[in-house]
């Protein structure tokens, strides 16, 4: 097992220097910086005022030298300036992170605490009308677009109760501070749940043609302790992988969400950050949001050790 | 005849069928037979000839879609258990009657402790604490000799050779002392000198409880050296009833008789160079496109123009040797 | 035929969504009854009506014109990016999974790198990269997609490697590449198309988030995902028209393919046959 | 009724400013949230519509006077004023923030983009803590008007231009709170102000919201007092009404003016016949039917009357080509000018129509294409990324731009010097013309207001001739807030100058 | 002795075991470890041990589908352990494999006739008209139609599938033919047809067969001599005859004792040994089969006896063989 982790652990790092190299040099490959950027807000282009601003910042030094600023920094805790604000970057990044946490965590728990039960449902049921219609709801949780969803949540809101959900820093009441988080979840948690529910199907129905099924049948074993405790229980492993895969994926439903609900977390400031071409914000929360990535995934191969006997690490 | 009481199993005129992609076919059709306490019933036959479905028909787990039992009655130990309603059959399901399945490595939960699946199959029929479950679970790996039971009893299903996996599969099936075991193959999987051990053991352990056997296989060996009385099937039906001795003395069904034939067996001594063997022509029919007679005609030496127009009923041919051919009488005098 | 339309009727559905939805890109000029580009101040935001089945959008452009002309768009980007993705990935995964080695480490190096970097800031970067036009946002949606296909790719070629064909295939005498081409590509190709039938979809949908980030495909290209995104901005109750439609195009595609593709994966892969 | 004291003024806010310092930028996503922090020397009557001359008031000054052949601009500082931050404000910081402006301090913005404003300034001079001169090359009048713009605020000495991007000190009725990028800015009351019992509120806060359906929605659910001003398009503005009826929503021209930016350097438009055709194809009327439901207006540089001050008479504008009424007929005549230029049914001319990524830009240049196509011109949509949109046309690297123009004064030496004479950095399409750079300067230099005009009027004509930059149309937009916020006025030939705030107050 | 179609000698196959960082190799897979045996023209030698003995990998390894860790094969007297690639191509047309699993040896995408033909193509021995002639020709050697030859391999029965390997393996005219299990898939009415075909060809075309099977019967009727494995090495190899009449080593006996004899007269089932079969990965020391044996001395667990010749070219690795003693 230790050397297992050990080995993950080593992997996670060589995947995060990638991702470091990665991020980096597609950052530059991007037309345009901060300075252009800046000039354009301001409306004219002044070569020395550009030249100056350039080097102000440092993005005029060759790139090697730039990423091992960065990278040096990175390790040493300094994460630079933000471009745009003059704030250090960290200071920007760390209070907009708990936010997004939030909205990432219930996301997911809505997309577990439904997705799972109307998976096996759908799959005990198979065949019938109400897995037909459970499988036709997650099938259009996965075809409409997020911010579609998100606008008309809102919509809705304002024409029916002249009230709308838009985010609260200051929620007052617990109340408040789940329905400030709880609508933008469930808009992006509907699609998670529909992917759970469907690889909860799919793999409660390959589980349940296996033989150890008929065993706990044939030991005279009801429909219930067949399904809940022999078969979720070996077909939870693919769930976990896939909510795991989907924590990444969720960044980008998060993205369109925050827009939507104007959420200030760090999915939507990331956009920003992209577009206002801010190297210290885009690189390090994109190496953050790896870094949770990375360890999501290395979370659920752990997970699958909990749940999975047969897979030992010790080879 | 049996006594009443002696019956174990009375399977009368089962059917089960399918219905698949491919259309409706019949998986056991009409098959009858039945089982004393202490006896063990072999059922022979090829692969997709019906065996397994027949079994998991008497367990009535018969996987509903597609398959599903459509006639017949099996009667255990004076119940009817196609009339039974699912919560009863629970009841008997692992308690009167069990069954042992073909595949040792896929039929034990693998992410469930060995002892806790016996823990379980204990629990679901006898109201007794989980302690004494555990205890039970124990002596049970300690009867079907797996050495140190008591460790094992924690270990998961991947941690035992195949060997062990069907000893733990065992003693779950007999953990609550069934009138019936059902063993669907349960040697196939494993090497010749492991299969002996294992069968030794079911038979042992038969003996020692008294239950009533069905055994479930293709290797003629096998049904030689355990079993009382043989069925044969072909194409889901029963072609053949005969006692152990009296069907390998003489077949009177051309496929039992091709079967025997064309099975390679070790020269005790002294065999000359390579022999071909005899060999059945043809292949093994589909169900779903079954010829409208006798299903083997097509493959028979002995077949007549009557084999391919009507199915031959299932004849006494004399002590209790039943047959469903036309040309029983001279099967024996052709060959 | 009809067995088996009656055996997957949500397939079936899905594929009569998805036929209608490719005839209408490859007939969109036959069937559009408007240019629809052709801006008219004076028939600017009409409601639906006979003449305009749809309604107009803000420049007088009939929506329904636009809507058949966007499933052009939309078929592209679902169908380009699959294709480019689906591609690199097929080439990727198997050359990963059949020379393995370093080779393969590399390559599952680089994949969990792409995977680990969000796709829609993966796909929004590279839009930022190109500029948006239509062949950059397909080649920006298809980036994401390649580790995805590898992997899969990589994982049925593992598998096809140690079955007797291919070993038999080894030992007439046959080259690797041949094998590869000749007995493992074939073999990865339906659960390679399940998987293309779902991403078509989630291409769609990325397309359309990408619009309404602003980085979608620009004018005057009618995208489903820029008619929905920027009318639903300005004329959700005042011409809901020019939502809904777009709104019903998208999702409707989108859920075509997906129905299809969940009735191809029962029917193509028998591992999940129920 | 009276003005009340308290209250938080809830606004949205479009787009995160990229910093908080307005000498720096050049959008108005600054000068709304900022100016409150800062006061001019002088500035245009806050609640008055229409800036003009005659409506500029002091502020940080209590008076001024034009000496010396009018070459010199006299202000008298207003005494007991302090910074946010405690300091006394004097003639120093005048004379600092101008030296800046003009380049010759120590301390220098990382970008000025005002600078030509003070081209005619030698220098700035005080007189004593409480009197400062501008002492001018030539006469200029409208000096005045410049400094009277929000554009313009007074900085303090003693905070660096860096600080003032993150934590901008003014002597204005608001302080800075915080700024949040993409999240919220925070004024709050300055309790210290020099004009007593000003302002009414007790705070300004901006919720930035980029989404504008989000926003809008987030208005009439009742979570703002104000939406962000001079944002809301004509549609919405409908939308806004039929849901809140109670709203309070103004259509402002706002002196943005649509045009369209030729490369006269390169083929095809290098061709003046071309050039021609194209102004002539123009259906200036259909745009602002599409754009603006029929609420905009058509007019040359300056922004047309009644809202401008500059604007051309009504048959001068018709007369020249492109704006008479019959559309058909200029097109007839564009047609034959291209049919000169070799082109026809059978040849149309290709063009790339360049444009940024924003709909404002785009709407229009979707028309723009449509509207060549009737002169045999197939026009293509180039979308640039705001990014790349400046390189691309200092690099020439286009053949029709569709840009947006807009004018923090509604003055012609804004106006003229920004955009069309040589070398400016404004002039994007680098149209240079000595005889017209001299008459920008003898209007400029002219004091009699309606001599001035008529000058005006033959530049402005005479640079739609040359089709430099054609003007498509001059844009009207909306701003709403609840009918308990009282003393707001939008402006209605400048976005730049009315967001003091000071006045404000809510019924509440 | 005339020169034997097939050398092996001392062929050992190690796996690693990987573990770690770095997937350093922590143990070995002593897959085959020192089989030697030849194989004359026209002779068939059976192959039989229980499950995992290494009975495939010495197949394999022979035809060079595996690269053997050490140990030499000679093919018609050439060396061809080491040869590359290319210079293996001609040779591969004398040794063709015919596997366990008729239905996963055959591309379920590429039609009969294709797969019979593919090693003609790939040789380029034919084409065209040719190739289909030579593949009809085929086909009816095995017994199949040639109008099949446009099936896919799942419009075949078990039974047919196998014919199509075999064909598939015939094409090339090879002299030796390793069968890896080819019957044990099949159903037993079957299998009689398979086995008498691979006679009938021996028979016609001198082929040798390298035979394997874990049934001793199957075994005994088709093979002229008979090597039993056990973990990975032969225990004992001798005439067909000479070994199930006189088996010598414990664990051929127990094989032969545990088989099933269908004749429900004969002696019942009596397991002669206990206990599972050791992992390869630790094979026990000295005599692999000492865990298990019934007539274990101290010595087996420390010293491991050779292949020793015991007359009449039986060989046996069996301590209590030594010298020409039996065990019975
Ligand atoms: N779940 C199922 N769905 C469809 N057909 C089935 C199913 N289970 C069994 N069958 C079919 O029923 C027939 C009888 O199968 P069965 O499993 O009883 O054969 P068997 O005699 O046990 O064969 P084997 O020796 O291979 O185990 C076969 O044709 C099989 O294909
Ligand atoms: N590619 C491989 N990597 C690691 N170990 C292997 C590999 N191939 C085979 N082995 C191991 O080598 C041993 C011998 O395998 P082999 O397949 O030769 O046995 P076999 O006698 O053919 O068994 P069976 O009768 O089950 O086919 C086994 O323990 C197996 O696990
Ligand atoms: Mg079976
Ligand atoms: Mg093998
Ligand atoms: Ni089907």
């Amino acid at each position: 097992m230790f050397a297992y982790l050990v080995r993950r652990l080593f992997l996670m790092l060589v995947t995060l220097f990638g991702i470091s190299v990665v991020i980096f040099f597609l950052l530059r490959i991007v037309p345009g910086n901060i300075v252009d950027i800046l000039f354009a807000a301001a409306g004219y282009v002044d070569p020395a005022d550009k030249a100056n601003l350039e080097k102000e910042l440092g993005i005029d030094q060759p790139l090697i030298v730039q990423y091992w600023h960065w990278i040096s920094g990175f390790l040493r805790g300094d994460f630079g300036y933000s471009y745009v604000s003059e704030k250090p970057a960290l200071q920007e990044i760390l209070p907009r992170i708990p936010i997004t946490a939030r909205l990432a965590g219930l996301a997911l728990l809505f997309s577990a605490s439904i997705g799972i039960p109307l998976g096996v449902i759908s799959a005990v049921k198979q065949g019938t009308r109400l897995d037909y219609a459970l499988r036709v709801v997650s099938l259009s949780g996965l075809s409409l677009p997020s911010f579609w969803l998100g606008l008309l949540i809102l919509t809705a809101s304002v024409a029916m109760f002249g009230q709308m959900p838009i985010f609260n820093p200051n929620p007052q009441t617990w109340l408040e501070a789940f329905a400030t988080y709880a609508v933008p979840a469930a808009a992006v948690g509907f699609r998670s749940a529909a992917l759970t529910m469907r690889i909860t199907r799919s793999s409660m129905l390959e589980v349940l043609r296996q033989d150890y099924i008929r065993t706990a049948r044939a030991k005279g074993a009801s429909d219930a302790a067949v399904n809940y405790h022999h078969a979720l229980k070996n077909a939870i492993l693919p769930v976990i992988t896939v909510i795991g895969i989907e924590a990444a994926f969720l960044i980008g439903g998060l993205i369109v969400t925050e827009t939507v609900f104007n959420i200030p977390g760090v999915a939507r400031f990331l956009v920003e950050a992209i577009r206002w071409r801010d190297y210290p914000i885009v690189q390090n929360l994109v190496m953050f949001i790896a870094v949770v990535v990375v360890f999501a995934n290395f979370t659920v191969d752990m997970l699958y050790a909990v749940f999975d006997p047969r897979i030992r690490y010790t080879d | 005849m049996a006594k009443e009481s002696d019956l174990v199993l009375d399977v009368k005129n089962l059917k089960t069928v399918f219905f698949t992609n491919s259309g409706l076919f019949k998986a056991v059709d009409d098959v009858s037979f039945t089982v004393k306490r202490g006896e063990t019933l072999a059922i022979v036959g090829e692969s997709g000839c019906g065996k397994s479905v027949t079994a998991l028909s008497l367990m009535r787990l018969v996987p509903d879609p597609p398959g599903r039992i459509v006639g017949g009655s099996v009667t255990l130990e004076g119940t009817d258990l196609l009339a039974l309603d699912e919560a009863q059959m629970r009841k008997i399901r692992g308690n009167r009657i069990s069954m042992i399945f073909q595949e040792p490595m896929t039929s034990l939960n693998p992410v469930m402790r060995i002892g806790d699946q016996i823990v379980e199959a204990v629990r679901l029929h006898r109201n007794i604490s989980s302690k004494e479950a555990q205890n039970i679970a124990v002596e049970m790996l300690r009867l079907v000799r797996i050495p140190e039971p008591a460790r094992r009893a924690k270990e998961y299903p991947h941690q035992l050779s195949g060997g062990m996996r069907q000893r733990a599969m065992i003693a779950m099936a007999l953990a609550c002392r069934p009138a019936l075991l059902i063993a669907d193959e349960p040697t196939t999987a494993l090497d010749v000198t492991i299969q002996a051990q294992i069968l030794a053991l079911i038979l042992d352990l038969q003996k020692e409880l008294g239950t009533g056997l069905v055994l479930i296989t293709h290797d003629l060996g096998v049904v030689a050296q355990t079993a009382q009385r043989v069925i044969v099937m072909y194409a889901g039906r029963k072609v053949e009833e005969a006692s152990v001795e009296a069907l390998f003395a003489a077949p009177k069904h051309p496929y039992t008789r091709g079967l025997m034939a064309s099975i390679p067996s070790v020269p005790a001594s002294g065999v000359a160079a390579q022999e071909r063997l005899n060999e059945i022509p043809g292949t093994v029919p589909s169900l779903v496109r079954l010829p409208k007679g006798c299903a083997f005609a097509p493959r028979c030496k002995l077949a007549i123009k009557r084999c391919e127009a009507e199915y031959p009923p299932l004849a006494d041919w004399g002590g209790g040797h039943l047959a469903a051919c036309w040309r029983a009488a001279e099967v024996a005098e052709v060959a | 035929m009809l067995f088996m339309a009656q055996r997957h009727v949500l397939g079936a559905a899905g594929l009569v969504i998805m036929t209608v939805f490719v005839l209408t890109a490859i007939f969109a000029d036959f069937i559009a009854r408007y240019d629809p580009l052709t801006v008219d101040a004076a028939r600017a935001l009409a409601r639906p009506s006979w003449a305009h089945w749809m309604g107009t959008d803000s420049f007088g452009r009939d929506v329904f014109s636009r809507i058949i002309h966007g499933a052009r768009i939309s078929l592209a980007v679902g169908i380009g990016s699959t294709a480019l993705g689906g591609t690199i990935g097929v080439i990727v995964g198997l050359t990963s999974g059949y020379l393995s080695g370093w080779v393969d480490l590399v390559f599952q190096r680089v994949s969990d790198i792409l995977q680990a970097l969000p796709l829609l800031v993966l796909a929004l970067i590279m839009t930022a990269a190109l500029g948006p036009s239509l062949p950059n946002v397909i080649i920006a949606i298809a980036i994401p997609l390649i580790p995805t296909v590898s992997r899969v790719i990589r994982a049925n070629t593992l598998a096809l490697r140690e079955q007797p064909f291919v070993e038999a295939a080894k030992s007439i005498g046959m080259s690797e590449v041949r094998i590869a081409l000749r007995h493992v590509l074939p073999n990865t190709l339906a659960p390679l198309i399940v998987l293309a039938t779902a991403q078509l979809g989630s291409t769609i949908l990325t397309e359309a988030s990408l619009s309404f980030l602003g980085l979608g495909i620009p004018e005057p290209y009618p995208s489903w995902g820029r008619m929905l995104s920027e009318s639903a901005a300005e004329y959700v109750r005042t011409a809901p028209w020019l939502v809904i439609f777009p709104g019903i195009a998208i999702s409707l595609a989108v859920f075509g393919a997906n129905l299809f593709g969940d009735a191809l994966r029962d029917i193509l892969d028998p591992r999940q046959r129920g | 009724g009276e003005p009340k004291q308290g209250g938080i003024l809830r606004m949205y806010h479009r787009d995160s400013p990229g910093n908080a310092s307005i000498h720096e930028g050049a959008t108005y996503s600054l000068n709304v949230p900022f100016m409150p922090v800062f006061n001019n020397l002088v500035i245009y009557k806050q609640d008055e519509a229409q800036n003009r001359m005659d409506n500029i008031v002091p502020e940080l000054a209590e008076s001024w006077a034009w000496v010396n052949d009018n070459k010199t601009l006299t202000f008298k500082l207003r005494q007991g004023v302090k910074w946010h931050d405690g300091k006394p404000f004097t003639s120093a910081d005048v004379k600092c923030t101008f030296d800046m402006l003009m380049g010759k301090a120590q301390q220098k913005f990382r970008q000025n983009p005002r600078k030509t404003w003070y081209e005619q300034v030698n220098d700035v001079s005080t007189n004593g803590d409480f009197e400062v001169s501008f002492n001018l090359k030539r006469p200029q009048p409208s000096l005045l008007a410049l400094l009277a713009s929000g554009y313009t605020p007074v900085y303090p000495c003693h905070v660096s231009p860096g600080d003032m991007r993150t934590h901008p000190i003014g002597t204005g009725p608001f302080k800075f709170v915080e700024f949040k990028a993409n999240e919220s800015i925070k004024l709050t009351r300055n309790t210290d102000y020099w004009r007593k019992g000003r302002p009414y509120l007790d705070g300004i806060e901006f919720t930035i919201i980029p989404n504008r359906s989000t926003a809008i929605l987030a208005f009439v659910a009742g979570k703002f007092d104000m939406t962000f001003p001079t944002e809301v398009s004509i549609p919405l503005l409908k939308d806004v009404k039929s849901q809140d009826p109670s709203a309070v929503c103004v259509v402002e021209p706002n002196n943005v003016a649509t045009n369209i930016i030729v490369n006269s350097t390169a083929a095809p438009f290098d061709n003046a016949d071309i050039r021609k055709a194209m102004a002539l194809a123009l259906d200036r009327k259909a745009f602002i039917n599409i754009m603006f439901e029929g609420q905009g207006d058509i007019g040359g540089t300056m922004e047309p009357a009644p809202a401008g001050l500059w604007a051309m008479p009504k048959e001068m504008l018709e007369s020249i080509p492109g704006y008479g009424p019959d559309v058909n007929a200029n097109r007839e005549q564009a047609k034959k000018l291209m049919q000169k230029a070799g082109y026809g049914p059978d040849k149309h001319l290709a063009v790339k129509i360049s444009t940024r990524n924003i709909p404002v830009y785009r709407d229009p240049a979707v028309i723009l294409i449509d509207q060549l196509k009737s002169i045999y011109i197939d026009g293509e949509l180039d979308v640039v990324e705001t990014a790349n949109w400046f390189p691309k046309v200092a690099r020439k690297d286009y053949m029709l731009g569709l840009n947006l123009t807009g004018n923090a004064v509604d003055d012609p030496d804004q106006s003229f010097y920004e955009n069309y004479s040589c070398g400016s950095e404004r002039n994007y399409t680098n149209y240079c013309n000595k005889e017209i750079e001299k008459l920008f300067d003898v209007q400029s230099q002219e004091t009699d207001i309606a001599k001035r005009k008529k000058l005006v009027w033959e530049i402005d004509k005479k640079l739609q001739e040359d089709v430099a930059r054609p003007i498509i149309f001059h844009a009207r937009t909306g701003t709403c807030w609840k009918p308990y916020v009282k003393g707001v006025t939008v402006m209605s030939n400048s976005s730049y100058n009315g967001y003091r705030y000071e006045d404000v107050w809510m019924d509440k | 002795m005339t020169q034997a179609l097939l050398e092996v000698t001392d062929l050992k196959k190690y796996y690693p075991v990987r573990a770690g960082v770095l997937r350093r190799q922590v143990g070995t897979v002593h897959s085959v470890d020192g089989v030697s045996f030849s194989l004359g023209a026209g002779e068939t030698l059976g192959l039989v041990g229980e499950s995992g003995c290494g009975k495939s990998t010495v197949a394999r390894s022979v035809l060079r589908l595996v690269e053997p860790t050490s140990g030499q094969i000679r093919l018609d007297g050439e060396d061809i352990t080491h040869l590359s690639k290319t210079a293996l191509r001609p040779h591969r047309r004398s040794m063709q494999i015919v596997f366990q699993d008729p239905f996963a040896s055959l591309n379920p995408r590429m039609t009969a006739g294709d797969i019979v033909g593919e090693p003609l193509a790939v040789h380029g021995l034919a084409t065209g008209k040719a190739l289909e002639a030579r593949v009809a020709k085929l086909f009816e050697q095995v017994g199949l139609r040639p109008d099949q030859m446009r099936n896919f391999p799942h419009q075949f029965s078990g039974g047919q599938r196998q014919r199509i390997c075999i064909a598939r393996a015939l094409a090339l005219e090879p002299r030796l033919i390793v069968c890896d299990e080819p019957v044990s898939a099949l159903d037993v009415s079957i299998q009689a047809q398979v086995i008498n075909l691979l006679i009938d060809l021996q028979r016609q075309h001198g082929f040798s067969y390298l035979f394997i099977a874990h049934d001793l019967a199957v075994v005994a009727h088709i093979s002229h001599r008979v090597a039993v494995m056990y973990l990975g090495r032969i225990v004992e190899i001798a005439d067909k005859d000479e070994l199930f009449r006189n088996p010598r080593h414990p664990y051929t006996q127990a094989l032969l004792a545990s088989v099933p004899i269908a004749n429900p007269l004969a002696k019942k089932l009596a397991p002669l040994v206990d206990g599972d079969v050791p992992s390869p990965v630790n094979p026990p020391s000295g005599c692999a089969f000492h865990t298990r044996c019934r007539f274990a001395m101290e010595r087996c667990k420390t010293e491991r006896p050779a292949l020793v010749n015991a007359g009449d070219g039986h060989q046996v690795a069996c301590l209590l063989n030594e010298g020409t003693g039996r065990s019975q």
